[in-house]
């Protein structure tokens, strides 16, 4: 180790410190202070981290610590999304959260801890590491989504989510082992090296299937997806704005690192699986969203099939593929997060107010929030110059140009299919509402300074990556290249498998 | 004016952008939004003027060009322009939008802003499709179009707005998606989005033959439905009935129709050749059924909507011909149907906004009373019908004669039954509105005939049709100075009568 | 410039008048209106005048006919399509404009007095004006599209007249039926069109009879199916079978309206479309035997309505179809003078009878019915007088105008091949018939005691009696010009016929035989409606089911109710919105957002909620992977392990 | 010996195992875990892990197990109840895990080249063991200091009574 | 017997069966602290396969893997626990079934 190497995990190492200082702080204020500012601390050092992820871009790309975490675009790239959905969410937090709770600070500081989690996640280039890492932003998101202790959904949320996630992270690690077990070492590299000779191919196999389904279950691809709907509806909004995204987000990455560069050599097997999920993933959760009346659990279906849309990114093999992915995810975040906090704003913290119908006429009563609903809603739709559409765009133009016409035509098709529910929200928004006493109740949401930071974030961010996508393809194409992606061969063995083509 | 002859095109895309932001700015005040509105889609109105002014007759091609970079990789272009194939669609899009929001004017008497800012928006995107060169873009802007209409729909509907608006959403949602599906491919095997380069290299042959006929028939499947053909016309209905006269006027036709032109037979003329039949029977089918349904509708909007079906089919027919007068004819008749279904709603709109229904029962003899309105839509009627010397014949003359004369001879005879059959319901319209007995709901309400701000939209409006029947070769003119697909060119032309050919009589001499 | 004849003007002055009584009328005063109305068609008819003068050798040297004058700008450009405005006068043309300005002219003075308490004064007379404008549009055409412009302009014309009394649904339906009947003779004319234009390639009348004449033994074949089809078209215009059922039925109209469009011009065009496209008819000896079996029977089954219809304006309606079918016949034995010779007389004698009809009515206040009038001799004696030259002249009376005319057509007929006998006798049986019927109109309106007591009749105003002096002299002395001359006139245009060379002795007996008829005629109506007025009921009373037929008008409506209206509403309604519409096509959407629902709920059943069954499920999903990667690689060793 | 120790070891873990499942009341599952544990120390004395025995035994049986046993006792876990429970577990799980076993057993039992375990071979020293836990692996090291401050925030933030929560708000 | 010792597929087998009781454990058991304890019983198969293949490969690695695991898994009961506890007040019951308040 040389002093340098802390370089390379800057933003984790100002994330940390953020996390213990706020802990400290929490720790020596008086029991009864305010906390609130704690948010803000958390955002500053969110938004310093995010700076230092930038910086390291002028690092030249490379290694540190006994090649147990690299720099590089690719990893830039990631860090800056998390930082940035987590900035985001801390300042919805902040105006979300009960002033009053004394968890204030446990809670900024899970927060920024567990994005240390994610951030190592998508840096981590030795499975020991990435395991740790998965489990550090899994645990801060088992708590988190059990925040809201005293109501009855919430701890439900947190036991299905940690146990089921337990569970998976068994099969992730059962396959840890079996790569391990056939090369005798869990470095990526070295692993990428060596399984290709490695004699028990059936292993290297199986190995690859376990980590996969680890992987597939974070990021809630059907048929793995099925603990998202529960744990979105019961864990508290904010939370759910982070899970469907920053995790997300990072596991996305390790599917990338995984599949390709653990096991390129092996894409005649995994293509194809990926194929199937990305179908399955983006019908059952579209299909599935259609009748859903709770708009968070509506939004859980939504994220399993735009899990689906993303897979389709890649499991096409076009040569954009990795780069349309990273670009989704980025595009996928920027609208999620910012639906999740209209939501939050609507639904409030304890979640009166979230079945459709309790959004009848929201436009009138708070016509930023109502707008801004529509706008987030016509994004995930995929309507063009907002990145939603983008984001489609790119990833479905990687499954054509990796010849998966059939995948890309499922997949749109899907999104119309995706809209019928999108706009039947977004249809009830404007609606009038019925002068009835239980809607005169409801009070209009104030959107205080964070809140409007976090909209005007995410607005910002749809729209710039809607119209003006460029730089962000470019930083996710950097990126791309520098995953060590061997060259793609013209003629996949999956054509038969994802590409009849059409007669 | 050079300069502007390069940006006029932006400024035209930019304007009911720059009046939508200015009235989201303002307050929501009395008829403010309404007054920036309509002054923003005049302003834009007399922009969109500007193109037939500097319009260049002798010169092919696109004019008004500018093509500049958007996005690197993949390659997209802000690449727009004109030819006379778009430019008076554009002016028509810009002769409606103030009619919409004439028609809105006292229709609309809540939460305008939303509503006038959507509309321009609504517009931006419409002008979008005809203006667009670049694949992509173009289809931003397709679908873009959708959104400001659906949410006005629901916001707006009549009865249950958002039922019709998902409706009208999905359906042309859906097939755009095989639509998106076919741009990708074109891309993946061509490298390009831009519209002439596509033209040459799918012309070239280099492609693929089989992909290729199913790139065609996605686009053509977006298209037909968008238009609507029959029998994808489930959502017209629904749409008109329900979405506000200003979105109604423009909903149907012209953008699928324009994008049949363009991009289906425009680029793969090879396989609009093979499905012309097809849709050319489809065509006839849908004008006489449209026509047909239409006689027996109780609802003004519906029937208008059966209507439109049976127009709408009449264009395609002419499209799908394939024949140079039956294209004059079918974008000549485009123009026509805009100004005629504009001026039919805005009077129809009228009528409910003072009557307070559309079921054509509580109507009648209503020309007594409103005599201004009755005398409008009569002739409005009269040049929808296809009369001689207002606009809606010579179209209609031009498809069903090419028809005739180029394509087949029985389907132009049964096209032809379909126009008649527009007679008997648009005038057995008229009667039961304005004619016989008064009814107790025209009698009851002390209703006021047209006024100032509607005569003064409504009169030009009729002025045009009567113009655009007895002058056409002003439109026609530019009209045939398009850019067609290349290897259309030459192969189909107007099938030169020749004596020779024709009269048998002569041959056995 | 000397060598033109400005014939653009002769449709734009009753064009500026519609426009000034139509869009300012409203608030003009009445004087104004009158003035701007009368004046328009006054100023055409003075242009036709003009060039009828030069014509008819009274005045200064004109250019030759046929004068054609085209506007330099095109109408139609379209690829290989030129279809300019182009205006023809040559002698049909001018023969046409005589009587449709001279007539309407008259009859628009007739209107004044007529209209003068209507409340759509000026509405009334825009309309007119703006039907003399179509008119002319329509004699003057150079070529078929702008003739269909007149076409369908005087259809237009007659909706709005028709329909004059929006109010009355009777009236309002009328002008629909006569719009849509017409509309179904347009669709000939128009597939007509469409023939011409993918047989000839233009749609010029001159250029089409040239490129025939360059091809003489071009006949039949697509040139029937041509002439077939402007048949149909005028068999719409001019009210023949079997499209006449919209012309009992314009009698709605205000009676002006009935005399100018429904019996002087407007229902003639299908006789002038003939006459103007003749070039295409005469080489299709088949669709000429169908003009001439058209017109005969439209002239017979006419007067057979004719004979016990009650109200004054139908019984001249069929009269007037009933005419028509004699003009038919004439074109279709190719007799096109003769045609267009009756069509003139018919237009002075019909626009006459239907005036003096409306005189009638108004004296008797609005009265229409026969069987309450009668008496009116004494009380209206110009009235009279002038109807009584138009009832001889209708009849056929020597020497009054239609007895030249309709001998002309019958002599024609009857030297026609091998038909022409049968139609000579189908024509001599409608000239009995109508002779009856119309001398019993006469003695019920005129003759005989007053049948109702509460009316107090009154003679016409002036300006009604001056045009039906005018007329009534028309159609005493219109004949004397002789079919000679009439013919020699025409034949530049229409070419001559073997019959109208000039008069031989068959022609002589013939007129004898016809005149007889009539003289029968009379004498029946006379001892039925005179002598003894009860045995009219009678005969009917003894005939009940004939009566019946007749009386309903051979229930054609009612045929076409049942076989044409009904169907096409209700297969429109039941098969096509119903079950194409709504159960096919609405039934596949709601299947297919059905099916969606359907398997989302599906899908939701599998969100048990129960911890257990997602572990289940995620481990199924852990065994198919594991699967799906093991089962190739096995598979694949195992086929390589055969291999080896 | 080696087998011996194996198969007397190998047949107390799986004892333990179905022990664990087959009984109802969670302390006797606890107790059956704790057996597993400890067998697996055993056997992972066998494959020369002195350290990892040591560990598994401290770590494990002790601590883990120990805080289980604690929960238990705290909420009082009594038997299991009797409840109708999930279907999709039977007929989607069962045949699940056997598919995967058999899988999992084709992969393991063909897999070429697996050596053999004897008792002298391999012993690894904790020296070693240390000395790559803090060059190589300090990374990870360092940050499973993150984990450990999760976990104990998340505990405390999930078991302190929310005394300041919603009832001092109201 | 050629060599000494016993096959280390035979651990791998053990590792694999017991892996397999934990997802059967996880299937069956109807108290969330079994269940957990299931899951805790996942992971030591997995160390046991770690161990066998560090013996296999000489590679400390392995072992220090276990260790982590180790280590995660006191982590993950100490969170996981609380969880439990913060269910069962919320709840006042550890059946797995009753814990379905959220469902379709």
């Amino acid at each position: 180790m040389n002093p340098g190497d802390m370089l390379r995990i800057l933003p984790e190492v100002v994330l940390t410190l953020t996390g213990v200082l706020i802990m400290l702080a929490d720790a020596s204020l008086p029991p009864n202070a305010p906390r609130r500012a704690l948010g803000w601390v958390a955002a500053l050092g969110t938004t310093l981290a995010l700076w230092a992820s930038l910086w390291q871009l002028s690092l030249p790309a490379g290694t540190a610590f006994y090649s147990t975490v690299e720099t590089s675009p690719f990893t830039v790239f990631f860090h800056v999304l998390i930082c940035g959905i987590v900035l985001v969410v801390l300042l919805l937090s902040l105006d979300s959260l009960p002033a009053e709770s004394h968890h204030q600070g446990e809670y900024y500081a899970l927060v920024v801890l567990g994005a240390v989690g994610m951030c190592l996640l998508t840096s981590g280039i030795e499975l020991l590491v990435i395991f740790i890492a998965l489990e550090i932003s899994s645990i801060a998101t088992y708590v988190l989504a059990c925040y809201r202790k005293e109501s009855g959904r919430s701890p439900e949320a947190a036991i299905k989510y940690f146990l089921l996630g337990s569970f998976a992270t068994g099969f992730l690690l059962y396959g840890i082992a079996l790569a391990f077990g056939a090369t005798g070492t869990t470095q990526i590299y070295e692993l990428s090296r060596l399984l290709p000779t490695a004699q028990n191919h059936t292993m290297v196999l199986a190995a690859m299937a376990l980590m996969v389904v680890g992987i597939l279950f974070k990021v809630s691809a059907a048929p793995f997806h099925v603990w998202t709907p529960d744990v979105y509806e019961g864990a508290p909004s904010p939370v759910v704005a982070l899970m469907s995204t920053a995790p997300k987000a990072a596991t996305f990455a390790l599917l990338l690192r995984v599949v390709y560069e653990i096991f390129p050599t092996l894409r005649s097997s995994w293509a194809p699986l990926l194929w199937c999920v990305a179908v399955l993933s983006m019908t059952v959760g579209n299909v599935a969203a259609l009748r859903q009346q709770n708009v968070k659990r509506m939004l859980a279906y939504s994220s399993i099939a735009h899990a689906g849309y993303l897979l389709a990114a890649f499991a096409g093999l076009g040569p954009g593929g990795i780069a349309a992915a990273s670009f989704y995810t980025a595009a996928y975040a920027a609208m999620n997060v910012g639906i999740f906090a209209v939501v939050t704003m609507v639904g409030g913290y304890d979640d009166q107010r979230s079945m459709i119908a309790d959004y009848r006429g929201l436009i009138y009563r708070a016509p930023l929030l109502g707008g801004l609903l529509i706008f987030f809603l016509t994004s995930l739709v995929g309507i063009p110059f907002t990145a939603g559409f983008f984001g489609k765009f790119y990833a479905f133009s990687a499954a054509v140009g990796g010849n998966a016409i059939w995948l890309a035509l499922i997949g749109l098709l899907n999104s119309g299919l995706a809209a019928a529910y999108y706009l039947r929200l977004a249809f009830v928004t404007v609606q009038p509402a019925p002068d009835t006493e239980s809607f005169a109740k409801v009070a209009t949401p104030t959107v205080g300074v964070a809140v409007a930071a976090a909209l005007l974030f995410t607005v910002g961010a749809t729209l710039v990556l809607g119209i003006i996508p460029t730089q962000a393809l470019q930083a996710a194409e950097t990126g791309a290249h520098t995953l060590q992606v061997p060259a793609i061969d013209e003629n996949p063995a999956y054509i038969t498998v994802g590409t009849q083509q059409p007669r | 004016m050079t300069y502007l002859n390069e940006s006029i095109l932006t400024i035209i895309l930019l304007a009911p952008l720059a009046g939508a932001a200015l009235i989201v700015i303002l307050p929501d005040r009395g008829k403010l939004p309404a007054w920036i509105g309509l002054l923003t889609t005049l302003v834009t109105l007399g922009l969109t003027l500007h193109l037939p002014a500097h319009f260049v007759l002798s010169q092919h091609g696109f004019q008004f060009e500018t093509s500049r970079l958007w996005i690197e990789n993949p390659a997209i272009y802000y690449h727009v322009g004109v030819d006379g194939l778009s430019l008076w669609l554009v002016v028509l899009a810009g002769l409606l939008a103030p009619i919409g929001i004439v028609a809105s004017w006292n229709a609309i008497q809540q939460r305008r802003k939303i509503f006038y800012a959507l509309f321009l928006v609504q517009q931006t995107a419409m002008l979008g499709v005809f203006l667009s060169l670049d694949l992509m873009l173009y289809y931003g802007f397709w679908e873009l179009s959708l959104v400001p209409m659906a949410i006005l729909i629901a916001m707006y509907g009549r009865k249950d707005g958002s039922k019709a608006a998902l409706k009208f959403f999905l359906f042309t949602f859906i097939p755009s998606a095989p639509l998106l599906v076919a741009i990708l491919w074109l891309y993946a095997n061509t490298g390009t989005f831009n519209f002439a380069d596509l033209q040459i290299l799918i012309a070239s042959g280099g492609l693929p033959a089989g992909p290729l006929c199913w790139v065609a028939f996605a686009f053509l499947f977006a298209f037909a439905v968008k238009v609507p053909v029959f029998p994808l016309h489930g959502w017209l209905a629904d749409t008109f009935s329900e979405a506000p006269v200003a979105l109604a006027m423009v909903v149907a036709g012209k953008l699928g129709l324009y994008s049949m032109l363009r991009f289906h037979v425009g680029l793969f003329p090879v396989q609009a050749r093979a499905l012309a039949p097809w849709l050319v029977a489809l065509a006839v089918i849908g004008l006489l059924y449209g026509a047909c349904l239409a006689l027996v509708q109780r609802d003004f909007w519906r029937l208008l909507a059966f209507a439109a079906l049976s127009h709408l089919s009449l264009i395609t027919l002419g499209i799908y011909g394939l024949t140079f007068t039956g294209w004059d004819g079918a974008i000549y008749q485009i123009l026509n149907h805009g100004v005629v279904d504009g001026a039919l709603f805005l009077l129809l709109g009228i009528l409910e906004a003072r009557y307070g229904t559309s079921q054509i029962a509580s109507y009648g003899g209503l020309a007594a009373k409103v005599p201004q309105t009755a005398t409008l839509f009569v002739i409005t009627s009269l040049a929808m019908i296809g009369l001689p010397m207002l606009n809606g014949f010579v179209g209609e003359f031009l498809i069903l004669s090419s028809t005739f004369t180029g394509v087949n001879r029985g389907w132009a005879v049964a096209a032809t039954v379909g126009v008649i059959l527009g007679a008997a319901y648009m005038l057995w319209l008229v009667q039961r509105l304005f004619y016989g007995p008064q009814s107790p709901l025209a009698a009851g309400k002390p209703a006021s005939d047209l006024r100032p701000g509607e005569l003064l939209i409504l009169w030009p409006l009729v002025a045009l049709m009567l113009g655009m029947g007895v002058a056409p070769s002003i439109w026609l003119a530019t009209i045939e100075n398009r850019t067609g697909p290349p290897t259309l060119k030459g192969s189909i032309t107007l099938p030169q009568p020749s004596l020779s050919l024709a009269a048998p009589g002569e041959g056995q001499q | 410039m000397n060598d033109s004849l400005h014939l653009w003007l002769i449709p734009l002055f009753p064009f500026a008048g519609f426009l000034l009584n139509g869009v300012l009328g409203s608030r003009l005063p009445k004087w104004l209106v009158t003035t701007i109305a009368l004046l328009t068609p006054l100023w055409s008819f003075a242009i036709v005048l003009s060039a009828a003068r030069g014509l008819l050798g009274f005045g200064a040297t004109l250019p030759s006919l046929p004068f054609v004058e085209t506007c330099p700008v095109g109408w139609i450009d379209a690829g290989a399509l030129h279809i300019g405005f182009s205006f023809v006068l040559d002698q049909l043309s001018l023969v046409m404009l005589l009587v449709v300005t001279g007539v309407g002219l008259l009859i628009h003075v007739y209107s004044v007095g007529y209209m003068a308490h209507e409340d759509g004064y000026w509405r009334f007379f825009s309309y007119m004006n703006l039907f003399m404008f179509f008119m002319t549009v329509l004699v003057l055409a150079g070529n078929a599209l702008v003739m269909f412009i007149g076409w369908e302009g005087v259809g237009l014309a007659s909706y709005l007249l028709i329909g004059f009394y929006f109010q009355k649904n009777s009236a309002a339906d009328a002008g629909k039926k006569a719009f849509i009947v017409n509309r179904i003779g347009d669709f000939g004319f128009l597939i007509g069109i469409f023939l011409l234009l993918a047989n000839f390639g233009t749609l010029t009348f001159s250029e089409i009879a040239g490129k025939l004449a360059a091809a003489p033994a071009w006949q039949g074949g697509v040139l029937t199916a041509i002439a077939l089809c402007l048949l149909v078209g005028a068999t719409g215009k001019s009210a023949q079978l079997p499209l006449y059922v919209w012309l009992p039925d314009a009698m709605e109209g205000p009676t002006p309206v009935s005399a100018l469009i429904h019996a002087a011009t407007m229902v003639t065009a299908g006789v002038y479309m003939i006459a103007r496209t003749h070039a295409i008819f005469d080489r299709s000896p088949f669709a000429l035997g169908i003009v001439a079996i058209v017109g005969a029977a439209t002239a017979l089954f006419a007067a057979t309505i004719g004979l016990v219809q009650n109200d004054i304006k139908r019984v001249l309606a069929y009269s007037t179809i009933s005419q028509l079918g004699y003009m038919f016949l004439g074109c279709g034995v190719a007799a096109y003078s003769a045609a267009i010779f009756h069509l003139m007389t018919h237009a002075f004698f019909k626009a006459l009878l239907f005036l003096a009809a409306g005189s009638v009515i108004h004296a008797l206040g609005g009265e229409q019915d026969l069987r309450k009038m009668g008496g009116l001799r004494k009380k209206i004696p110009v009235t009279f007088w002038t109807m009584t030259a138009a009832v001889f002249a209708i009849a056929g009376f020597f020497p009054f105008a239609g007895f030249f005319s309709k001998d002309a057509i019958l002599y024609a007929a009857f030297l026609h091949g091998p038909g022409g006998k049968l139609f000579w006798f189908v024509g001599v049986v409608t000239a009995l018939l109508t002779s009856f019927y119309m001398f019993r109109l006469w003695y019920l309106t005129f003759l005989g005691e007053s049948r109702s007591h509460d009316v107090h009749p009154h003679e016409s105003p002036w300006s009604m009696l001056a045009p039906l002096s005018i007329l009534a002299l028309l159609s005493i002395g219109g004949g004397w010009i002789g079919m000679g001359r009439f013919g020699t006139f025409l034949a530049p245009v229409v070419g001559m016929s073997a019959s109208e060379g000039g008069s031989t002795q068959l022609e002589i007996l013939l007129s004898i035989v016809a005149v007889a008829v009539a003289l029968l005629g009379w004498l029946i109506a006379d001892r039925l409606y005179r002598q003894r007025p009860e045995s009219a009921d009678n005969l009917a009373a003894a005939m009940p089911a004939g009566y019946k037929l007749l009386i309903n008008k051979y229930f054609v409506d009612e045929i076409y109710g049942y076989t044409v209206v009904k169907p096409l509403l209700a297969i429109s309604q039941y098969v096509l919105e119903w079950v194409v519409d709504v159960a096919i096509l609405g039934g596949a959407t709601w299947l297919l957002a059905g099916t969606a629902q359907f398997a989302g709920a599906i899908l939701q059943r599998w969100q048990s909620g129960n911890l257990r069954s997602y572990a289940a499920w995620l481990a199924l999903g852990a065994a198919v992977v594991l699967l799906f990667f093991l089962l190739p690689a096995t598979l694949g060793m195992h086929v390589s392990g055969m291999g080896r | 010996m080696h087998l011996i120790l194996f198969f007397i070891f190998a047949a107390l873990c799986l004892a333990g195992a179905v022990n664990l499942l087959l009984q109802t009341h969670p302390i006797n599952s606890a107790l059956s875990l704790i057996v597993v544990m400890t067998s697996l120390a055993v056997l992972y004395l066998l494959l020369g892990a002195e350290f990892l025995a040591a560990a598994q035994v401290i770590v494990y049986a002790g601590a883990v197990m120990v805080l289980f046993t604690f929960v238990i006792m705290l909420l009082n876990a009594g038997r299991e109840e009797r409840t109708l429970g999930s279907r999709a577990a039977r007929v989607v799980g069962f045949p699940a895990v056997a598919a995967f076993l058999a899988l999992l057993a084709t992969v393991l039992l063909k897999a070429h080249g697996l050596g053999r375990a004897a008792m002298q071979e391999g012993v690894t020293s904790t020296d070693d063991l240390s000395a790559v836990l803090f060059t190589k692996l300090l990374l990870p090291f360092e940050v499973t200091s993150v984990l450990i401050l999760i976990a104990i925030l998340g505990a405390v933030a999930l078991t302190r009574h929310g005394d300041g929560e919603r009832s001092a708000s109201k | 017997m050629a060599q000494p010792g016993i096959p280390l597929a035979w651990y791998l087998m053990l590792s694999a069966i017991l892996f397999s009781l934990g997802v059967i454990g996880f299937l069956i058991k109807r108290n969330l602290i079994t269940v957990f304890m299931s899951i805790e019983l996942m992971l030591n198969a997995v160390n046991l396969s770690f161990v066998t293949f560090a013996h296999q490969w000489h590679a400390v690695k392995g072992q220090i893997f276990v260790f982590f695991v180790m280590m995660v898994a006191a982590a993950e009961a100490a969170v996981g626990l609380a969880i439990i506890i913060a269910v069962f007040r919320a709840r006042a019951t550890l059946a797995v079934d009753r814990i379905d308040l959220m469902k379709l």
